[in-house]
């Protein structure tokens, strides 16, 4: 199985947390226009193989790699093509929605406000736009987070347990963006405990104890 | 398309100083701090106002050193609470470049305002006018020197609870040697002596602590995000 | 040629490495400090200005030059376990620690001791003795840090940096306490140690310097082996050592 | 040197002494800690194990 020329690979990644052997030789291949579901009971390492993915955590064996260029060599521009999304939605309670995602895609690649409020209209929360974060439910909170995937264009997705604290309607709405995502040739990796049922090229990954 | 370093290092400061000025009581607090702390010691010694002439450098960036560190403890632990502190090291943008700039932020928002109130300190510990743009001058650069050696000790605790006593313990013994040549330059500027020499070598150290603690801040912050 | 020096990073081979040169290290230590003391304390003729009480710079000087070694090992062992991944590093970092703030202290209380008679207090703010205690405040912040993550491979890479951080910085605060220290004194006062040395007191310095450093690969070698166990227990290899 | 001289040490003897006692203090302290930290280490080692053991089991 050589690594994948144009995608994301994941060979024999070991981690240990303390004592606790939390990822056991994973190994994992995406190709563009493939979205990979991770799967398994709790703490058998599922954040913490999207946290190596990101490049944050350094595995203590395995290499992971995109386009086949292990990422360590090129990690701000590796970093700039993937976008995340951990428990916490990453909003500062002080500034708007709008605001956040300003200061958050901004830094990636220029962006019109404009654009930012129609990438919340995308994800339903338009008209919290000018709201501070900290007033928003958390299911908004969800939503904007989301926007924020949205306006990032990255090609490849990280999302951990993305439809937390979402209603039907929520799931219903990340299902679809990440649908469109995956067709148009992006990648994806997600977390989540439930079942997916996302019309496009969908793997299981099981993690066990 | 894609944002060049000095947008990147605005926008990072337009972010700290909006969030900053959001919460303006938080930004007193430090400097109501100082102005308490400053008025301790001549209570505690309850000495004649020559004598005080004496001491009053010494209290006076004793008093801005801790309220300086009272702040640093801030600066990372908000972000890594809500989880925006990943974002900014994924943002594919040079971590080193947003450190710097966070710090450069939080200093014009601690460091410059200890600055602007020092001189109401000063005429309080009996300090002549003469001296007060020397005292200004080396504590600006004092007080940026503290922001970066406690951004590397906030750095280091960040993921830690009660970090705060950690921060200082370990920041303090690096912040003596400023706080030497601080006092001794505002001591000579009191004394009409020419503070060229003390200032020369805070100076030196201000430059030498900002070109490598960036570095050493980012590395911090690697080791907090793993 | 270089696999030496690549097992050295092997945790399992350091163990047995320090297991078996531990007991070298404190039985030459042992000699020469034995002949160091016996022969400061009694053969060596009294200095002429300060008499016998010259005789703690045997003790002294030897705690100080290791306090600051030890502290330079630690930084170079922490840059070695951050920069190349290698625990063994981290190891011998963390092994460091406490042996270079117990030789602070013994510098602290030796050259405090050694003041009282030269200068009629224990604590005149001698820049030596100044920088020596901020080396102590340095080696408690680097021993407070790593104790206070739960993960200890954190708190390995967090504790080396400080260390770094730290040795940049020892030069830096010596001089400007020297500098300090030289605005109030005015003219240099009698400063602690460096009587002129004739050989008879110079060969017994020499032989404690050595058992000092002898003294200190012994102990390095005794907690080593405790610190590469913590940090490997999940591996087999660490079966075997468990036996003997 | 006279062997009641030798314990005076020439009047210093408050400060020498303690000096030499303080520094044999320290290195007892060094050995004693070091192979308590390693008898804990091996101790806790062991506990591992034997858990990792029985979990297999």
């Amino acid at each position: 199985m050589n690594s994948v020329d144009n995608g994301l690979g994941v060979e024999k990644v070991h981690v240990w947390r303390g004592d606790l052997h939390v990822l056991r030789g994973v190994s994992l291949q995406v190709t563009p226009g493939e979205l990979v579901h991770v799967a398994g009971p709790n703490g058998t390492g599922k954040s913490t193989l999207l946290r190596v993915i990101t490049g944050l955590l350094h595995p203590e064996q395995g290499t992971v790699t995109w386009c086949s260029r292990a990422i360590d060599r090129f990690r701000a521009e590796y970093q700039a093509q993937l976008t995340y999304l951990s428990h916490e939605p990453a909003l500062k309670g002080d500034l708007t929605a709008l605001e956040n995602l300003r200061f958050a895609v901004g830094l990636k690649r220029q962006v019109a406000p404009a654009e930012l409020r129609e990438a919340l209209g995308h994800t339903g929360v338009a008209h919290c736009a000018d709201l501070p974060a900290r007033v928003l439910s958390a299911g908004q909170r969800r939503r904007v987070a989301m926007a924020r995937v949205l306006a990032m264009r990255a090609s490849l997705w990280l999302l951990d347990e993305p439809f937390a604290n979402l209603d039907a309607q929520g799931s219903e709405l990340v299902s679809e963006l990440l649908r469109s995502h995956v067709l148009q040739g992006g990648l994806a990796v997600i977390v989540a405990h439930h079942e997916l049922r996302i019309e496009c090229p969908l793997r299981r990954l099981e993690l066990h104890a | 398309m894609s944002v060049g370093p000095v947008e990147v290092f605005l926008l990072v400061m337009r972010r700290e100083l909006r969030l900053s000025f959001r919460r303006p009581e938080q930004l007193l607090q430090p400097l109501v701090f100082f102005l308490i702390v400053t008025t301790l010691f001549p209570l505690g010694l309850n000495l004649q106002l020559s004598l005080l002439r004496d001491m009053s450098p010494g209290v006076l960036w004793v008093a801005a050193l801790l309220s300086s560190l009272l702040s640093l403890d801030a600066l990372f632990k908000s972000d890594a609470d809500d989880g925006t502190l990943e974002q900014l090291a994924l943002s594919g943008q040079g971590l080193v470049l947003i450190v710097t700039a966070k710090t450069c932020a939080h200093w014009l928002v601690t460091g410059a305002a200890l600055v602007l109130v020092a001189p109401l300190v000063a005429i309080a510990l009996n300090i002549p006018s003469v001296a007060f743009a020397t005292m200004m001058v080396s504590l600006a650069m004092g007080t940026l020197t503290l922001s970066w050696l406690g951004a590397i000790g906030a750095g280091l605790t960040v993921g830690l609870r009660r970090s705060n006593v950690l921060l200082s313990l370990i920041v303090l013994p690096l912040a003596m040697p400023l706080l030497i040549f601080g006092a001794a330059a505002t001591d000579r500027a009191i004394s009409q002596i020419s503070p060229a020499g003390a200032l020369y070598f805070l100076a030196a150290l201000c430059v030498f602590t900002c070109t490598l603690a960036p570095f050493a801040v980012t590395a911090a912050l690697r080791i907090t995000l793993e | 040629m270089w696999t030496w020096f690549y097992k050295l990073a092997s945790p399992p081979h350091v163990y047995s490495l320090a297991a078996t040169f531990a007991p070298w290290f404190l039985g030459l230590a042992a000699l020469l400090l034995g002949y160091g003391v016996v022969d400061g304390l009694a053969f060596a003729p009294p200095d002429y200005q300060q008499g016998d009480a010259f005789r703690i710079i045997y003790v002294h000087a030897p705690g100080a030059w290791m306090s600051t070694f030890i502290y330079t090992t630690m930084a170079v062992a922490g840059a070695i376990g951050l920069i190349w991944r290698i625990k063994v590093g981290h190891a011998v970092a963390a092994a460091c620690a406490p042996i270079g703030a117990s030789f602070t202290v013994l510098a602290l209380a030796t050259g405090s001791l050694w003041g009282k008679p030269m200068w009629g207090t224990y604590w005149a703010w001698d820049p030596r003795l100044t920088s020596e205690l901020i080396l102590l405040f340095l080696y408690v912040g680097v021993m407070s840090l790593r104790s206070a993550f739960e993960d200890a491979a954190r708190g390995d890479r967090a504790a080396a940096l400080l260390a770094i951080v730290g040795v940049v910085n020892v030069p830096i605060i010596h001089y400007s306490v020297v500098w300090w220290n030289s605005l109030h004194q005015g003219a240099t006062v009698a400063k602690l140690g460096k009587p002129s040395m004739d050989a008879a007191m110079l060969w017994p310095l020499l032989s404690m310097f050595l058992g000092f450093m002898l003294f200190f690969g012994g102990v390095l070698c005794l907690r080593l082996q405790g610190e590469v166990l913590n940090r490997e227990r999940q591996s087999n290899w660490v079966r075997q050592a468990l036996k003997s | 040197m006279s062997v009641g001289g030798f314990w005076a040490m020439g009047g210093y003897a408050r400060y020498v002494w303690p000096c030499f006692i303080l520094a044999a203090l320290v290195f007892a302290w060094n050995l004693w800690a070091a192979r308590r930290y390693h008898a804990a280490a091996r101790l806790r080692a062991r506990r591992t194990l034997a858990m990792a053991a029985s979990e297999k089991r």
